[in-house]
């Protein structure tokens, strides 16, 4: 036999090695995205920050070209600072983050944003990235750190303390590579949609070109989003067994209760029933239920059947305080004050389910006005996406709107003067790639944009319909008198009979019918609409495709099952 | 310029304008909406009248009202219109259609908008006046097209001139568009019965033939689709004189429709079938079924395509197209897969047409009904 | 079918027939790629030949080869057309060129290929062949399409056949294809000038206004673009009877460029100038400069669209509108932006085109060249 | 001064963690990829084996339904297998592996495959991986694990040895949950791309719906690539700035000539002069080049004016014997071995390099025979891609291509019967996520594609027009001699003498004529080919746009300058 001549060595990669050399799957892709992600991050923190607080934002951001291609980045707000302790390891280490293990809506979700500024301003530039936060307690600290890539640990260049400062707050500065442009994947952009997604807060903006200042519109924050436990549907064999075995609980019945959001005792012991999970009971000599069992006693076998049994027993939907939606009346405002047009309609859906993640979809619709052309703002958790628009749920789901039906120009994505935006709130956003840019087609996604779209579009149509009609209306009587004319004067060069009398009576013929014919015209369209709208509504929306072959829609026949289904936990 | 009084029958029609606009005008004078009663013209108010072998318009009429914003601009027209042809009756002139359109067309003041835009919008307008009124447009002193030729042993009288037509030379007599009695008069005819070809090329060869010498008949053409007044003229010649009609056309979908419209009106003038049909027609030539019996070459022949495919299988179902004798030419048709046009007999010899197909034909009485 | 020989001027063009056969077989006999010369008639090899006022074939000629792939097959057919011309004139007969094709058509054995598969295709072969033999289709015993009537104080003789066109009644006498002196012979003729006219409505309307007889003219329309027949009746009309000859067309590009194909003859035609234009005639109407001149009211003309800019602009380029008061016309037409047609005039009332323009324009002496 | 109410709180995330919750990141969003992943990320592994090795590669695979949705996976191989100490870190760790420090090339990089089909496996099923290794050295090791994912640790369930059987490889159970199709980017697909791409190996295919086998097309395996030192281009501030702080070499000098591939002492010093690193001489009194300067003291500035430096040197292209591209021969070997067509091109460029890195492309065309549809083989170091073609710049560079011109029929991309095959060999390919589906759009690389691509298509165009000038000159001699009969008629009819006799010239005069007429066109067309190849070929190849908007292009001015230099280091 052949002796083989190599036998595989290897060792382990460090995570900030890892992303150090694909900074693409972050969105680091080219210097002008750089710039954009960098401010993005930075400001995406801020405006967590302040909100948790329960602060009114006050952002600032600066950008300023040092040389050719290299910049200078300042995001400040007016939060709550971060602890001289905390510092470091926010920005110096890759994977380290307040969001990850909860379940609550926020911007961030990783612990991946900032400290990849900090790796990829060092990568570029050489240079640590300078934090200044204070608490509010009156200190004021500064650091200036880098990243220690092999380690992913931070490596502090430089920190000291400064007192007696009334501000409270966090200022990021980085040096990196970059290249400043104002197209419509731009700072600028990142910027403006977020003004009209948040207008709540205060943006000012220094940039290469000149200061802009995007003004407050509402003195209110949108109500703060709950922490939750996580909802049993969804979960996987291989995450419910290792609950099992970190749980503090006794018995696999008060783990269910009180690990998992919306288990009351009796589905809880249903679950346990139907998984068919006993004991011995030696004084009444026959198996029972084994609601007592400890959790570490569960076999994997039992594991798996407590996952099929889930699916089997109808669950209430998760408790959705743990999301914050913007609300229709901030979306109209959002739209109202950025935008200026002629019409406005938003739609905040109830929240839906996908794989035991709460999320809600939001649409806003803008028309006419000083809007020019067709936009579409895509946003997650009130963040703008920017990129790989093609790829997204959202941007499926327009497709896939018959816009023409509500009397909106279009070809495949309107092409009227419109600007459609669209919030996926969640607690866990399924992006397409690391990038954040772009979110995955889970048919119960796509199927909740849909009708909060076509409930919008339903609005605008009605909207324009009616501006059509009143036009028309005018037209119509315009249309009556403007042959008046020479139908008199032709029946007169047929009859002698004077031009001019005929002329007044058919005017006066005009005066008394059209009258007629508009309360008519009422009556019929009141009959038509209670009539069409039924059946027409529920033909459209229920339509639905698979966004690619061979993803699985499970949610979605759960979810029109849980509807139904009311307990109290 | 002073107004001549129209004389007999444009009496007749003057009246019927003058009539129109007084009901109008009595509505309107008692504040109703006003509204002019027009026979429904699209085909599902046509039908072939069995009994007279004629396509006639049914019974079915619609109502043009003013104060119905689809009809308002319509009614007006429908009015000047009228008041046109009143003017130019008036006169005592007649005019082309077209020169019609231009004498209506004026801007209303105060808008943009013309009382008509184009001609595709004063045509259907004087059609409707007709059906209204119940007569021609020749009658209205209206002018259609004119097309094709006559020639044979007959004498016309035409507005007091003398017309032979077996002494027209190489061109025959041009058909007017208008040959109603008042202006055409047959004065003198000795023929035996009327050949009516498709096209041009086949009249003058059989012209040059002098085949209608030999056989004592009158040759016409309407070159193509006959025009209304080439059609009102076989209509005329049938009815006054008793001549038999036999129609020579392409074998084809289009040639058998020519000798539908001649036979038994077409579907667009409906209203006008007993004066322009000529029920008593009948088909000498060209059908496919001839190839064989004459030994055409294949190769003179044309494959059918979708189109002529999807027509033939229309005509099977016209009611008019119901004798066997037609059924069988049709199904032949698709059977074999071709038409062919009259010129294909020039590939038996330029003459063959004048001195065998033709006379054979007739001997043999070997025509559909 | 015992042949007849030609007579007179058919024998010379069947000599030329019998000659271009003689000297193909020469080179084949020879073993040489047999050649036929061919006038070039492509726009390259015409000029304005500014003495006689006409369009002319220049000299260029291409040799169509029979062992050049592109030309082999239209190589057959030349020779094809020729001997079937040969064969016609032989009958003592005439055919339409849609006969001619018929009679060439035949499959190509082993092959599904025709000799001809549409008319298309012999119809530029018969051109070619005319150039070539310089001789008219008329003398190949060909029939061009005819189209056209005439009336006025002219009596023709055609093929014996005498007609009085001043007796015609309202149809005039339609012009034959074949106007050449075998066939047609003027007997007499008392008329002062032509007024030719683009449209038959309105040849209808001077006649029923017997505007001939009232300024003692022909009064002549080809119905459109003037067929072969037309042109010819023309130029024969000013040679031999020395009448001038006045145009009247549509005030646009379509209605100049009729006119300018009477004057100087055409440019696919080219080498039929001679006999086909008429230098001398003289463009009556209508001109765009007529509205201000006449008060013709603005909504019955027509917007200028981008292919008539385009139209107007080339034009202005052309050799034959270079005198100054054409530049100075379609200058206008560009800078009204508007065309307009004859029946514009009915705006103004239905004679008025018959007892106001088109006097006024005579004894103005309002023409342009 | 509002006090702020809240304060961060983070805590670190284990990389197994973060891609628990974001497997789709790697390519697991579905139920039919999934099963795609677990058998990729297998045979990839064994194939850079094998390979490495020095072994003819015997693959087999097995996919067996156990239940609805739930299928056992196994992937056994002859390569060298992996020692017992080796097993868990490389099955049971993420981002643990042998490639990611290396510059070679080979089908894995991260270290991130297989580890994440055991993380993907635990989860969804509950069920550990069964490993089976041996070395060759006469013991069998057999290992059941799952990941710790908390601390990104193996768990080892069982191990156990056996002895004395004759075998080396490795063979790796999954049971996970999956959807088992036979589309166009199924498990099928891919193995039978791979069995083009790598046809040296044998695969036994053992699917749901029976055994499938790959037979071997050549004996030969394609030469080896050497691994490599970094290239100075394109190496970032950051890196060169770690570098020289870990760096053993003494001076700045040896740390550029030893550290780096292709730079010399005489590069080096230019490098370090156009840097301006000096140090004072004080026996000459005067500053002079640092060439001796250590490593450690260079400082930040310093580091950026190095960087800037190495744009203004001219630098050798990179040693390419890190790359091992299949070869023009091996490429229409395996096209010919499965698809049976009627003609195939291949063309290997030579390397190029981009951001430092060299890569070579190669294309194969194959065309008509078997070949029903036109399809598009994706391949990144042998690997086939099945997903994501929209993104990539193999599609990108396709669809800029003007197929018609070189008469292959196209509507963007080829709709004739012709199989394209791209097959990109690179140190390090920049794939556009962690799922490793689509190849990134630098300029660089999609004008190599396009040039490899134009030749192909060059060498089929010229194929399909000899195919067609063959049949037109039957063709042109049918023509000649069609017509004979019918002109002789014609001539006898006008002139009256016997046709028989002018068809019989004319058929000699065809005869005599069409030699002459062959001779002349092949001259003529020698002719044009010498003229037209130059500057035809030249336009249409330069010509390239930007993938992206904003993207730079910096490799390509770089390209331009190095190939005109020739240096010996």
């Amino acid at each position: 036999m052949e002796k083989p001549k190599k036998i595989v060595q290897a060792r382990e990669i460090s995570v900030s090695e890892f992303f150090e050399k694909n900074r693409h799957l972050l969105g680091y892709d080219n210097k002008i995205k750089a710039l954009l992600m960098v401010v993005k991050e930075g400001c995406d923190n801020s405006l967590d920050a302040t909100e948790e607080a329960r602060i009114l934002p006050d952002i600032y951001v600066k950008i300023e070209e040092l040389e050719k291609e290299r910049y200078k980045i300042v995001v400040r707000d007016n939060g709550p600072g971060i602890s001289k302790k905390q510092i470091p390891k926010i920005f110096g280490k890759l994977l380290y983050g307040s969001k990850f293990h909860k379940l609550k809506q926020s911007r961030g979700q990783q612990g991946l944003g900032i400290s990849v500024g900090v790796l990829y301003s060092q990568l570029t530039s050489g240079h640590a990235t300078e934090i200044v936060s204070s608490t509010g307690d009156g200190k004021t600290h500064h650091y200036r750190l880098k990243i220690d890539v092999k380690r992913n640990e931070p490596k502090i260049e430089e920190s000291a303390v400064d007192n007696g400062k009334e501000w409270h707050g966090v200022q990021v500065s980085f040096i990196c590579e970059g290249l400043y442009r104002e197209h419509k994947q731009s700072v600028l952009e990142y910027l403006k949609q977020t003004a009209i997604s948040n207008p709540y807060a205060n943006i000012t903006f220094d940039s290469p070109t000149g200061r802009m200042e995007f003004r407050r519109g509402v003195e209110e924050l949108p109500k703060e989003p709950k922490e939750i436990k996580p909802h049993l549907y969804g979960v996987e064999v291989g995450i419910l067994s290792r609950m099992l075995h970190e749980t503090k609980a006794r018995t696999i019945l008060t783990f269910l209760t009180s690990e998992f959001t919306r288990i009351g005792r009796l589905t809880g012991s249903e679950i346990i029933k139907k998984a068919g999970i006993t004991y011995y009971n030696e004084k009444a000599g026959k198996e029972e239920p084994g609601f007592n069992i400890s959790p570490r006693k569960v076999t994997d076998e039992q594991v798996a059947n407590l996952i099929k049994a889930v699916k089997e027993v109808k669950l209430t939907r998760p408790p959705t305080d743990c999301l914050s939606p913007l609300g229709e009346d901030l979306i109209e405002k959002g739209l109202k004050k950025e935008l200026n047009p002629e019409f406005v309609a938003a739609i905040s859906r109830p929240p839906a389910v996908y794989r035991g993640w709460p999320f809600q979809i939001e649409v806003g619709i803008a028309y006419g006005g000083s809007i020019e052309g067709p936009k579409i703002m895509r946003l997650a958790n009130r963040v703008p996406l920017l990129y790989q628009a093609g790829d997204c749920a959202i941007t499926k789901s327009i497709q896939a709107i018959d816009w023409r039906r509500y009397g909106i120009e279009s070809d495949k994505l309107p092409t009227a003067p419109v600007v459609i935006m669209i919030h996926m709130a969640s607690v866990w956003v399924p992006f397409t790639s690391e990038s954040k840019e772009s979110i995955a087609s889970y048919p119960i996604i796509i199927k909740e944009i849909k009708l909060a779209l076509q409930e919008c579009a339903r609005k605008l149509s009605l909207y324009l319909s009616g501006m059509r009609k009143a036009q028309w209306q005018a037209e119509r009587k315009s249309i009556f008198e403007r042959y008046a004319d020479e139908t008199a004067n032709a029946i007169h060069e047929l009859t002698g009979k004077p031009a001019d009398a005929i002329k007044e009576n058919i005017l006066k013929i005009v005066e008394k019918n059209i009258k007629k014919i508009e309360l008519l015209e009422k009556r019929e369209e009141a009959l038509k609409n209670t009539e069409a709208q039924k059946p027409n509504g529920a033909a459209a929306e229920v339509k639905e495709e698979t966004a690619e072959a061979g993803e699985e829609p499970p949610e979605e026949k759960a979810e029109a099952s849980k509807k139904e289904v009311k307990e109290n936990a | 310029m002073p107004e001549k009084k129209p004389k007999g029958d444009s009496r007749e029609t003057e009246k019927k304008l003058v009539n129109l606009g007084n009901e109008v005008a009595e509505q309107i004078n008692k504040l109703k909406n006003p509204d002019v009663t027009i026979p429904v013209r699209a085909l599902s108010n046509i039908f072939f009248d069995e009994k007279s072998g004629l396509v006639k318009l049914g019974q079915k009429v619609s109502h043009r009202t003013y104060m119905n914003v689809a009809h308002t601009r319509k009614f007006m027209q429908s009015l000047m219109v009228a008041a046109e042809c009143k003017k130019i009756m008036n006169q005592g002139v007649s005019t082309s259609i077209r020169d019609l359109y231009y004498a209506l067309k004026r801007t209303i003041p105060g808008t943009q908008e013309n009382t008509v835009e184009d001609q595709s919008e004063s045509d259907p307008v004087i059609e409707d006046l007709e059906a209204t009124l119940n007569t021609l447009r020749e009658k209205l002193h209206l002018k259609a097209d004119r097309k094709g030729y006559v020639v044979g042993p007959i004498v016309i009288r035409d507005t007091g001139d003398r017309i032979d037509c077996s002494k027209m030379g190489s061109s025959g007599w041009a058909i007017p568009s208008n040959v109603e009695e008042e202006m055409i008069k047959f004065e003198k005819c000795t023929a035996d019965f009327i050949l009516v070809v498709e096209k041009d090329a086949i009249w003058q060869r059989l012209n040059e033939d002098k085949f209608w010498k030999k056989h004592n008949c009158l040759i016409l053409t309407g070159k193509g689709q006959p025009a209304r007044g080439c059609r009102r003229l076989i209509n005329r010649l049938h009815k006054e004189l008793k001549l038999p009609v036999y129609v020579c056309c392409d074998a084809d979908g289009w040639g058998m429709y020519i000798y539908s419209v001649i036979k038994q009106g077409s579907i667009n003038l409906s209203f006008l079938s007993d004066r322009l049909g000529t029920p008593a027609a009948k088909y000498i030539g060209l059908t496919t079924q001839d190839v064989e019996k004459f030994n055409i070459p294949k190769n003179v022949t044309i494959k059918l395509n979708k189109g002529d495919i999807k027509r033939v299988n229309e005509m099977l179902k016209y009611v008019w197209f119901k004798p066997k004798e037609w059924q069988e030419e049709l199904k032949n048709m698709l059977q074999v897969g071709y038409k062919l046009e009259l010129e294909a007999l020039s590939a038996k010899g330029i003459k063959f047409i004048s001195e065998t197909y033709l006379p054979q034909k007739i001997q043999e009485k070997d025509f559909l009904p």
